[in-house]
């Protein structure tokens, strides 16, 4: 697939996705309907998924993709129901002085960039030294072919078990804060049926939502599969534990609001996403505490099946026992954040909203 | 060729995108996100074949996949004003208090 | 000069984004809004990493044709044949880009394609999940002050602090002025 | 009969490319005639109508013409998954939006045409 000039082509997709990025981040200053600001924040996550594609990272634009296409849509909309729907009007005055302030940051910003490297340098120090050692080893080191995933999960395991770690203390606060989801079990709740002008209208049969209920069932079961797949070729190509366990809460988000919360309990239930959040914390660790019992350092996957040879040392590469260990913690990862993210919708969807009809 | 269509997908992109600044209903926004959505599957598919590496579909699927997670999120928003009940009758699991639809 | 502008027009885009973000955070009172304009700040940062991750000409970190496919038994049996090819791969050799033809192109030393750099990808990867993590603590810390005040406008709020506060006092100088 | 096999081979190797090129750019223009339709028509159902026929067209020839472009038997299958994913999902969010609407009280504009539906933002 030969193209005319890969370089120039890709410069024009990046200066106009760069451009409709900064178009829809100047509406979203100025909207003050909720709403539409989350409307447009999807919008802005499918931009930069789209630029993330065009500047090489498709591991980035995996996750930005399993992130904003479900999730954080789906987040910022379960806290509106218990929050507000439009933001206050603000009078003109109260503008001026962050603008002031973001206009001479910008300023200050911008003649900095004088002194970077340029776009595309491949001498810059940042491309030059570590980065470049990593391409070239990984091959006869690690043996996979993604070196993303390579640095994810061997060379920077320390990094990556410290933001599984993040993301479940935030999973963990999200439930002390707002309930594991068991107020949804003891709300006698009644669907309040609306139009746009808060009017309750009579249920009718178009209510039964046919079409959405088959859909999903056949979507759902391939959800899943498909974050499987994502999961275990995360080695050779775009993928990992991080893109996989965000899908997997995917589908546990669409069957919840498919079929109501109290169903979604019953086909995973709470202490389930729990339990595998801790697990998979556990695991990434435990693999790191089996190498030290190894004979290895923390997290050296080459410890993790050492041979039974009195010489084996650091020096030595074992790729099959770094494959085994990259394996393990990546499931780890899987199961960390698909269980922090259900626990954290199950937070937000198990909590009755308790809405005025003013704020709505 | 290639070029050219990638060319074309971005022009309907920005036509996409004034739709959802210009509203004027909350569900003109919510089509115009999903069309959004929708262009993004082929461009992300097409800027594959520009940049000469077409095996990086998976992030395409993925969009095809779940992207009306967030429509079906929206309608229930809307209708019920709660993410607590389903979009069906009951589901036969013995009820445990008043869930489900009135 | 337009090569200058080529060259830096995406640390201007960002560094635009992240001043709306900014705005954003700063104008609003709403907190909701708040949190959107601190994302918007997030994601700036997100693709300035990735921004200087970009190798002019090259592709996804994902090693393919004779880098990946040269390695193992084949390639150790090539290097025994002493039939490698022209450009000798030396694993470890080198801290960075030979000079394959014109500044800032062509492969690192000992790979024979040219990849943008893998570990701001990394980095931005796992980020990603934390900041839809972190953003969600920040709506429930939302919800729970919705509950408290009855309001999300941070204004509001402060004003209710303001009042509890003075009520407060009130209280207990009228206590020590009966005691 | 393997003759006749090997003739078509030979044909298809040679109109691979073009033809592929020519689908690619008919569905990036039947994108556009879409979203000008989503831009123009006067409210939110003729909106629907327009982008939910344009948008199953234009990837249904978007994704043959890169079928066809394809340097692997494991690049068309994924695009076989994403069309086929795509008719299952498209359809699906344009109904949901419809139903929506609909139950929301939202009612179709009519009357003379020139009426752009801008009036009642």
């Amino acid at each position: 697939m030969s193209v005319v000039n890969p370089d120039i082509g890709v410069l024009l997709v990046n200066v106009t996705l760069l451009a409709l990025l900064f178009f829809v981040a100047i509406a979203i200053a100025r909207l003050r309907s909720l709403f539409a600001i989350v409307m447009l924040t999807g919008a802005y996550s499918l931009i930069s998924a789209m630029w993330f594609v065009a500047v090489d990272a498709v591991d980035v634009a995996f996750t930005e993709a399993a992130v904003g296409a479900g999730v954080s849509t789906v987040l910022m909309l379960g806290a509106m129901l218990l929050t507000a729907r439009t933001a206050r009007v603000e009078p003109n005055w109260k503008r001026l002085g962050p603008l002031a302030v973001c206009l001479v940051t910008g300023a200050v910003l911008i003649y900095a960039t004088i002194d970077l490297p340029a776009f595309g340098d491949a001498d810059s120090a940042a491309n030059s030294h570590v980065g470049a050692m990593y391409l070239q080893r990984t091959a006869a080191e690690i043996d996979i072919p993604n070196v993303v995933t390579a640095v994810l999960a061997s060379y920077r395991g320390f990094d990556t078990l410290g933001e599984t770690a993040v993301v479940f203390a935030a999973g963990l606060a999200v439930s002390l804060l707002l309930g594991f989801g068991e107020r949804s079990l003891s709300a006698s709740h009644k669907p309040a049926r609306a139009n746009l002008k808060g009017v309750l209208v009579p249920s009718n049969k178009s209510d039964h939502h046919v079409v959405l209920r088959v859909v999903a069932k056949v979507l759902i079961p391939i959800v899943m599969i498909y974050a499987l797949y994502v999961h275990f070729h995360g080695e050779l190509s775009a993928g990992g534990g991080f893109q996989a366990g965000t899908i997997f809460a995917v589908a546990i988000v669409l069957y919840s609001l498919l079929f109501g919360i109290t169903a979604a309990l019953d086909a995973f239930p709470v202490i389930w996403a729990r339990s595998i959040a801790a697990f998979g914390v556990l695991l990434y660790a435990g693999v790191g505490f089996w190498a030290l019992m190894n004979g290895g350092n923390y997290l050296d996957y080459d410890f993790v099946l050492p041979p039974d040879d009195p010489d084996y040392g650091p020096e030595d590469a074992n790729t099959w026992s770094q494959h085994v260990g990259i394996i393990l913690i990546e499931l780890g990862v899987l199961f960390a954040v698909a269980g922090s993210l259900i626990s954290i919708f199950y937070a937000f969807a198990g909590r009755a909203p308790e809405i005025r009809d003013e704020d709505w | 060729m290639i070029a050219a269509a990638t060319l074309a997908l971005f022009v309907a992109v920005v036509l996409v995108l004034i739709r959802a600044f210009r509203g004027p209903s909350l569900y003109d926004r919510v089509l115009a996100v999903n069309v959004f959505g929708t262009k993004t599957v082929l461009i992300i598919s097409v800027l594959g074949f520009l940049m000469g590496r077409p095996e990086f579909m998976d992030i395409a699927i993925l969009y095809a996949l779940i992207n009306f997670v967030s429509i079906i999120a929206i309608l229930k928003f809307f209708r019920y004003r709660s993410f607590q009940v389903g979009l069906t009758r009951a589901p036969k699991v013995p009820p445990r208090t008043g869930e489900g639809e009135a | 000069m337009f090569e200058f502008i080529g060259e830096r027009y995406n640390y201007w885009m960002i560094i635009g984004l992240m001043m709306i973000g900014l705005y954003i955070t700063f104008q609003s009172s709403n907190l909701i809004k708040r949190l959107t304009g601190l994302s918007i700040f997030q994601t700036s940062v997100f693709l300035f990493y990735v921004t200087l991750s970009k190798v002019n000409g090259g592709s996804a970190p994902i090693l393919f044709g004779r880098d990946w496919k040269g390695q193992g038994k084949k390639a150790e049996a090539e290097a025994a044949n002493g039939a490698t090819g022209d450009a000798v791969a030396t694993p470890y050799g080198g801290d960075g880009h030979g000079d394959a033809g014109a500044v800032g192109y062509g492969p690192v030393d000992g790979l024979y394609e040219t990849y943008s750099n893998p570990l701001p990808h990394v980095l931005i990867l796992t980020a990603i999940v934390v900041s839809v993590a972190t953003l969600s603590l920040g709506l429930a810390l939302i919800v729970r002050i919705r509950e408290a005040y009855g309001s999300i406008e941070s204004d509001d709020v402060a004003r209710a602090d303001l009042e509890t506060a003075l009520a407060e006092a009130a209280d207990r100088d009228e206590s020590e002025a009966t005691a | 009969m393997a003759e006749l096999l090997e003739t078509l081979l030979s044909w298809f190797h040679v109109v691979r490319e073009p033809v592929g090129g020519v689908l690619l750019v008919v569905g990036g223009l039947l994108a556009i005639v879409g979203a000008v339709g989503l831009l123009r028509f006067p409210d939110i159902y003729t909106r629907l109508h327009a982008t939910s026929v344009t948008d199953t067209g234009a990837a249904t020839l978007m994704i043959v013409g890169m079928i066809l472009l394809s340097p692997t038997g494991w690049v068309a299958l994924k695009l076989v998954f994403i069309w086929v994913f795509m008719f299952l999902a498209n359809p699906t969010a344009s109904h949901a939006i419809a139903n929506a609407a609909y139950t929301a009280g939202m009612e179709p504009k009519i009357g003379p045409s020139g009426d752009t539906g801008e009036a009642d933002r």
